[in-house]
């Protein structure tokens, strides 16, 4: 085994949670009656709609269509009438329009199978038009549109393909359960990637707290024939951040405001690799994925398979409802999650966690002055000096902030997570971001 | 080594500001932002350095061979005017961002007690004319470090909570206390071990 | 005796003689040029460098008056009069015949009347909690209340009550449009000096969703529009507007009219 | 909804550290009762008294001061952490309004006339020590023999420090060290140092009695500075809970005692490389300044090279004051005036961002 | 009273409100005697050189006003300096450096320039008057509190069979030498201004 590798500069130990539901095998949630599916589901341009009230669709259809450069088409999961478009609020905060469809049962999405042989013959120029068809946007939680990140742009060349099952998150098993139970193919769909980018060799990270998923992995690797690499890393958020990933697996930094690929990397999660094989060998569109259902506050933890589109409060009931009430729901993992205060609030691509919290767990506290004890410097994986943003942006010098590097920040959380005094770090950050977007338009 | 006692003495022992009171009106004015500390440091070495040298050669070759001592005052002051108008002239001349980074302080200096301060103690403690030179520099390097500190400590102060009835001028000054508290352990003794 | 004084005499003026000329010398010939008229347009500015002209500060623009030709009408604070006394140093002709605006708060919320979704916890700062769902009020387009507004304020014109809403007082407002500009909501606006009545409401909700979760928001009853159209009120996205039209009795009678008063008078 | 139910909406991350301010403040006060302990031990009820009334006194002036802004903070434990420290370093013997005054000013002076907690540049409990001390000088050398001295001929006694910086004078020129020096003098020692000294030698370790005593702090001193071993145990335990990190106490101990290795021994004409490094790290406010004073998280720079260089600083300072000035001691004042250069470091020391090749120089 | 006269003592306080002189106001207030002093020599000089700027006035070019400001009252200094040497000797030797350092202080010159050189002879006498007025109180005050806390004592003149030293019974025997030292200057200086802006913020308040 190799040895286990980290990233240089900061970063957090919270404690990870994992056990809650990292045994339970993925199961499938019903089909909801309505579904709500919003129009912006990925980083970038949100989706235009291709429907319009009164509609009647079919599972697999495109209802909203990329628009832009960085943007993705939004497939429904389900068949049915389209009752109204709307804006909904998503997780992240704002408001997108979303089609609000009425599901007629028995409607569900017929795949069609494609052999091995025939995807092997797929140039890569037809696979990313399958990626691209098939809406897919990376599943490790900011959803960036996933043609965009495999179509290795001019002058540029990949040398390494990292697959992203680090899932540092605490709570979340998502990847880790698919990494157990679908190895083989997400082995595959991640054969089609690297022929898709060019990438000369392909590593697989994987954090040391999930040795299941790593045999699992290794050991598909070793049925299949595959030379993909498994790096163990050493446990640490927020690892499963490309950046600090990249560090840890290559030793490289990204440049200031460059992508990977300026490093010759392209990251990109086990859950993405799997949605390109479903993809591809299924003609399957991504309309569904793995959520982990956990906190303190559910009765019955587990990971549930479930469809865009679907209320969170359905898959809280599959995992038993609640068994104390929460204090907060959160959409995502704890460090990075959104806090949502609607349970009607639908699945996304991006959701990999619904956690109902606890007081006792949430930890908040009165806000105290800043005792620049350092902790929050000491934590920032990007070098940063979150106390002193902080105070940038508070006295409204936002220019300033920004000269601070205020946009390299990517809002993980280690600040805040260390911070005794409960300051609002990340949220001064984004406010900063904010101001600075106001001030620019 | 005398030089170097002379630069020890000036800037850490009796600093101008913080032991001796002079110069403070830019100390507490101009030490507001750091940029503009900095800028009034280097002005204000600038000066005393020049007007400590040509006072004191106003002073022997002029005063005191026509037993016109109880003139320096007035010779000082007006040599040091001129000589700070001059600089500005030759700054805005040879080097206009030099004039841009210090000259709005210059007009300042004239009334800074420091230069006047440094011109009349170096004719009673310093003896040649390299021994002056060194004392205006190290008096000037010692302002220099207490308003580049002050400006340090009042930016930070920017953005905490300090009382209203505080704010400003009031907290500079405590500032300005504790550090002179702080600079006590720099004593006579402490020279003299160090430098035999 | 006499020989002393003499020398004392001689030597100063000797030396302030020369130290004069050599300063007139040097002037002479180290002058570097420069613009009496940046100095004295400054003068002319309030000098709260406020910023609402666009520029870093007062003496700012009145460099890019002065050097640029930049407007003389951008300072709000200063006003017409200020625009006349730079223009006169500047030696132009200008317009001077803008009417001036004071910012308003368009919600007449309080703690009272607001429902809100969720506990917010966080920056007390409208923009800050603006990020997540445009705030936890149940009415989205109200004022937050978390006073980002006053305390971007350069003369605190703007306060809050004990029962958190927040009003300008517009003797005091110079009318510099920073709390527009970081208002999220929107819910202040600019409104001419003189006007006496206002739509305290920026809602745009229907009438029905209104009610439910706000006492004192505009409806979209047609009430004002239908009777008081010369009055210069309309109703647009179910939200009323105003022109600052009409009569007084006719703007006052609106006011009564108006089923949740939130056509109001400006105190 | 009803306010029951509703859920709590807030910026990520959604859960935090356990640590809080005030838990901060009061492990750090948990680490010094041993010391304390050990002080009132050895130097007697009285002692405690001092330390009961310096808290005292400066919580009261923080209640008053928090009072006049509106604000409650006594519970933030930051003011009693403040009366413990001031009370740490009095002498046993002080008049009983030196540490009355010293607390007042620190709380209400050196901490609030900038805001409180958090807004104050200055160690308040050193700026206080600072005060007191040069401004009543006699009282604060009122040293007392610790009990455990076997024989004690008089109530009072010199430091360690002092002695040998007293003795100085007439010594110099001759071969010895710090630490031979107080045998030399007839420097008495405890009867555990005895024991401590006796056993090692036993073992074939050349140990004297004074290495015991000044370790376990059987010296005369302040109340809570002399027994090294027990800060060092609360030291420990902090950097345990990761309250403290290593940088500061580590690099302020170890270029003191390079400092003190390399030059010390000249004093004694044993020219370099010959100083009596356990003595002067033992001997007096050192580890406690190190360890609890230093470190605080207030006045102290915040990121690990800003750390680095400030406890250089401190050491150097504490060893030229100490050395070659006129006061025995000298932790406190080299951290006060470190304290000045803080905002300095923390502007022109910044960590290197991630992916950017080189840092742009000041905040600009 | 006349408004020129008394808003230098307390509106426009040289020490308090305007912040100059400083030098001087910390430099010589380590005793109440020698804040006298020294307020006596600043009075003689700002009397002299307000007068003669505000007769001189309209004879000085614009361009040459401050050099020939910095001339006049450089020549009041230096009878001060004569008069304080050969007749209080013990001041002028405790007041030291700080004497020839009244051509810099700031209120002198600042007030020639601001006042005198655009107001009559009487406002500017009676300015002058005032503002020295005004010095004289914010200098004895800081000298006051430095003294009384620093050394137990209040030093003035000796009269008579009074040896001129008043001792405050307990502060005496222990009193706090910090005041008597720099550090102790700042911080009264400091203490005192936030105390002044907290009396006049409130006087506001009120009115």
């Amino acid at each position: 085994m190799l040895k286990q590798r980290t990233f240089r500069r900061g970063g957090i130990h919270p404690p990870d949670k994992k056990r809650l539901t990292e045994g339970q095998p993925i199961s499938l949630c019903p089909d909801p009656e309505v579904i709500t599916v919003p129009f912006s589901q990925h980083l970038g341009t949100p989706a235009s709609a291709a429907v319009s009230k009164g509609d009647v669709v079919n599972a697999g259809d495109i209802i909203a269509e990329a628009s832009g450069f960085i943007s993705a088409h939004i497939h429904t999961p389900l068949g049915g009438e389209v009752k109204e478009i709307r804006n909904i609020f998503i997780p992240a905060g704002f408001s997108v329009p979303a089609a609000v469809i009425a599901v007629d049962p028995g409607s569900s999405f017929q795949e069609s199978v494609l052999t091995e042989g025939e995807a092997e013959k797929l140039s890569p120029e037809e696979l990313l038009d399958i990626v691209k068809k098939c809406g897919i946007a990376g599943l490790g939680g900011a959803a960036f549109p996933a043609h965009v990140k495999f179509k290795v742009p001019k002058g540029k060349h990949a040398d390494v393909l990292i697959i992203n099952g680090v899932e540092c998150e605490p709570y979340l098993n998502a990847d880790n359960r698919l990494m157990i139970e679908h190895a083989g193919e997400l082995l595959e769909g991640i054969s089609y990637i690297q022929r898709m980018t060019g990438a000369k060799s392909v590593i697989i990270g994987i954090e040391a707290n999930k040795p299941d998923a790593m045999k699992a992995v290794e050991g598909a690797a070793a049925a299949q024939g595959y030379t993909y690499a498994v790096q163990p890393l050493k446990v640490m958020y927020p690892q499963g951040d490309e950046k600090q990933l990249i560090e840890a697996v290559t030793g490289k930094e990204v440049p200031s405001g460059g992508l990977p690929i300026d490093v010759g990397t392209v990251v990109t999660n086990v859950g993405t690799a799997f949605a390109v094989f479903e993809a591809v060998r299924r003609k399957k569109p991504l309309f569904e994925r793995i959520v982990t259902v956990s906190g303190e506050a559910v009765s019955r933890p587990m990971n549930i398979r479930a469809k865009v589109g679907t209320p969170f409060r359905m898959l809280i009931e599959q995992a038993g409802g609640f068994s104390e009430e929460p204090c907060k729901v959160v959409a995502g993992g704890p460090m990075m999650g959104f806090a949502v205060y609607d349970l009607d609030t639908p699945v996304m691509k991006g959701t990999s966690g619904i956690l109902a919290l606890t007081r006792k767990q949430v930890q908040e506290g009165v806000e105290t002055p800043c005792i620049s004890c350092g902790r929050c410097v000491r934590s920032c994986p990007m070098g940063l000096q979150p106390t002193r943003l902080y105070h940038l942006i508070d006295r409204g010098l936002y220019q300033e902030a920004k000269d601070a590097w205020l946009l390299d920040c990517k809002e993980c959380g280690c600040c805040s997570y260390s911070c005794p005094a409960k300051i609002h770090l990340v949220q001064g950050m984004r406010l900063g971001k904010r101001m600075l977007r106001n001030l620019s338009s | 080594m005398n030089y170097i006692g002379i630069l020890i003495t000036y800037i850490f022992i009796s600093n101008f500001i913080l032991t001796q009171f002079l110069g403070l009106c830019p100390f507490i004015g101009v030490s507001k932002n750091t940029e503009s500390a900095v800028g009034m440091g280097f002005a204000v070495t600038f000066v005393m350095s020049i007007a400590s040298v040509v006072t004191w050669l106003i002073y022997n070759f002029v005063l005191v061979p026509f037993d016109l001592m109880y003139l320096q005052t007035i010779a000082f002051i007006l040599v040091i005017a001129s000589l700070v108008q001059l600089v500005e002239m030759i700054i805005q001349k040879i080097s206009p961002p030099l004039y841009k980074a210090l000259g709005i302080f210059l007009p300042l200096i004239t009334t800074n007690c420091a230069v006047l301060g440094i011109a009349l103690l170096n004719i009673t403690n310093q003896h040649t004319i390299l021994e002056i030179f060194t004392g205006g520099i190290a008096a000037g390097l010692g302002f220099l470090l207490a308003i580049v500190l002050m400006s340090n400590i009042r930016e930070r102060m920017d953005g905490k909570p300090v009382p209203k009835p505080f704010k400003g001028v009031p907290a500079a000054f405590i500032s300005g206390g504790l550090m002179a508290l702080a600079f006590m352990a720099f004593d006579r003794a402490l020279l003299t071990n160090l430098l035999g | 005796m006499m020989s002393n004084v003499l020398y004392a005499f001689l030597s100063i003026s000797l030396l302030g003689g020369l130290l004069g000329f050599g300063l007139a010398a040097a002037s002479k010939k180290l002058s570097v040029k420069k613009d009496k008229r940046v100095e004295e347009v400054e003068l002319a500015l309030p000098g709260i460098n406020c910023g609402a002209c666009g520029f870093a500060g007062c003496s700012a623009y009145a460099e890019a008056i002065a050097l640029h030709g930049a407007e003389v009408t951008l300072c709000p604070p200063g006003g017409s009069e200020t625009a006349q006394k730079v223009a006169s140093i500047m030696g132009i002709e200008a317009d001077f015949s803008s009417v001036s605006y004071v910012a308003m708060v368009h919600c007449w919320g309080n703690d009272e009347t607001r429902t809100s979704d969720f506990r917010y916890e966080g920056i007390e700062d409208c923009n800050a909690a603006y990020l997540y769902f445009q705030g936890s009020d149940t009415c989205k387009y109200g004022c937050l209340a978390l006073g980002s507004c006053i305390r971007v304020c350069p003369v605190d014109a703007i306060t809050k009550d004990e029962n958190g809403r927040i009003q300008v007082d517009r003797n005091i407002c110079i009318g510099c449009e920073k709390c527009v500009a970081v208002c999220p909501n929107k819910v202040m606006r600019m409104i001419p000096h003189d006007a006496d009545y206002y739509v305290a409401c920026s809602s745009i909700d229907k009438g029905g969703a209104v009610r439910k979760y706000c006492t004192v928001g505009c409806i979209g009853c047609r009430i004002c529009e239908k009777k008081f159209s010369e009055a210069g009120f309309w109703i647009e996205n179910n939200l009323s507007y105003t022109k600052y039209e009409g009569t007084y009795a006719q703007r006052k009678e609106a006011m009564e009219a108006c089923p949740p008063k939130c056509i109001r008078k400006i105190p | 909804m009803s306010e029951e139910t509703r859920f709590i909406v807030e910026s990520s991350p959604q859960i935090r550290h356990s640590d809080t301010t005030a838990g901060i403040m009061w492990h750090v006060s948990l680490a010094l009762v041993p010391a304390g302990i050990w002080g009132v031990y050895v130097f007697g009820v009285r002692s405690l008294l001092v330390i009961l009334l310096s808290i005292a006194a400066s919580a009261a002036a923080e209640y008053a001061a928090a009072r006049l802004m509106n604000r409650k903070t006594l519970s933030d434990g930051s003011a009693v952490l403040t009366g413990l420290l001031i009370g740490y370093n009095m002498p046993p013997l002080v008049p009983l309004f030196i540490p009355v005054v010293a607390s007042v000013f620190a709380v209400a002076v050196v901490k609030w006339a900038f805001g409180g907690l958090g807004a104050n540049w200055m160690n308040p409990a050193l700026a206080g020590r600072a005060f007191v001390f040069f401004s009543w000088t006699s009282g604060m050398n009122a040293w007392k023999v610790p009990s455990s001295w076997a024989a004690a001929d008089s109530v009072s006694s010199a430091t360690p420090l002092g002695a040998v910086k007293t003795g100085l004078m007439d010594v110099a020129g001759e071969g010895g060290s710090s630490l031979g020096y107080l045998g030399d003098i007839g420097y008495s020692f405890s009867a555990m140092g005895e024991a401590v000294s006796s056993w090692f030698n036993s073992a074939g370790i050349a140990v004297s009695p004074y290495h015991a005593d000044l370790f376990f702090g059987n010296i005369p001193g302040s109340i809570g500075e002399v027994s090294a071993f027990l800060l060092l145990l609360g030291g420990i335990y902090l950097m345990h809970r990761r309250i403290v990190t290593w940088e500061i106490p580590v690099s302020y101990i170890l270029s003191f005692a390079l400092l003190i290795w390399v030059f010390e021994g000249t004093l004694f004409s044993r020219g370099l490389f010959a100083g009596s490094v356990f003595f002067h790290v033992f001997g007096g406010g050192l580890i406690l300044g190190a360890l609890f004073m230093a470190t605080d998280m207030v006045t102290s720079p915040i990121t690990r090279r800003g750390m680095i260089i400030y406890g250089i600083g401190a050491g150097a300072l504490t060893f030229l004051i100490r050395i070659y000035g006129s006061l025995p001691e000298g932790v406190s004042l080299a951290i006060i005036i470190m304290n000045i250069f803080v905002p300095m470091i923390d502007r022109y020391v910044q960590p290197k961002p991630y992916g950017v090749k080189k840092t742009r120089g000041g905040a600009s | 009273m006349n408004k020129e006269f008394t808003k230098g003592v307390f509106k426009d306080n040289p020490i308090f409100v305007l912040l100059l002189g400083l030098c001087p106001a910390l430099g010589v207030s380590g005793q109440v005697v020698n804040a006298l002093g020294m307020s006596a020599g600043v009075l003689f000089v700002m009397l002299g050189s307000n007068i003669f700027v505000s007769l001189l006035k309209n004879f000085i070019p614009p361009k040459a006003r401050i050099p020939s400001y910095i001339v006049i009252i450089a020549s009041f200094v230096t009878i001060v300096q004569m008069v304080m040497e050969a007749f209080a000797p013990e001041l002028y030797g405790s007041l030291g450096v700080f004497v020839p350092l009244i051509v810099v202080n700031c209120v002198i010159l600042g007030r020639a320039e601001a006042f005198a050189s655009r107001n009559t002879l009487k406002n500017s006498v009676l300015d002058a008057l005032g503002m020295s007025l005004g010095f004289a109180l914010g200098l004895t005050l800081i000298a006051l509190v430095r003294e009384v806390l620093g050394a137990g004592t209040i030093t003035l003149f000796p009269v008579g069979g009074f040896e001129g030293i008043i001792r405050i019974p307990l502060l005496h025997q222990a009193p706090a030498r910090i005041f008597s030292l720099s550090a102790g200057a700042l911080l009264v200086m400091g203490l005192l201004k936030a105390f002044f802006n907290w009396y006049s913020e409130s006087r506001r308040n009120l009115s």
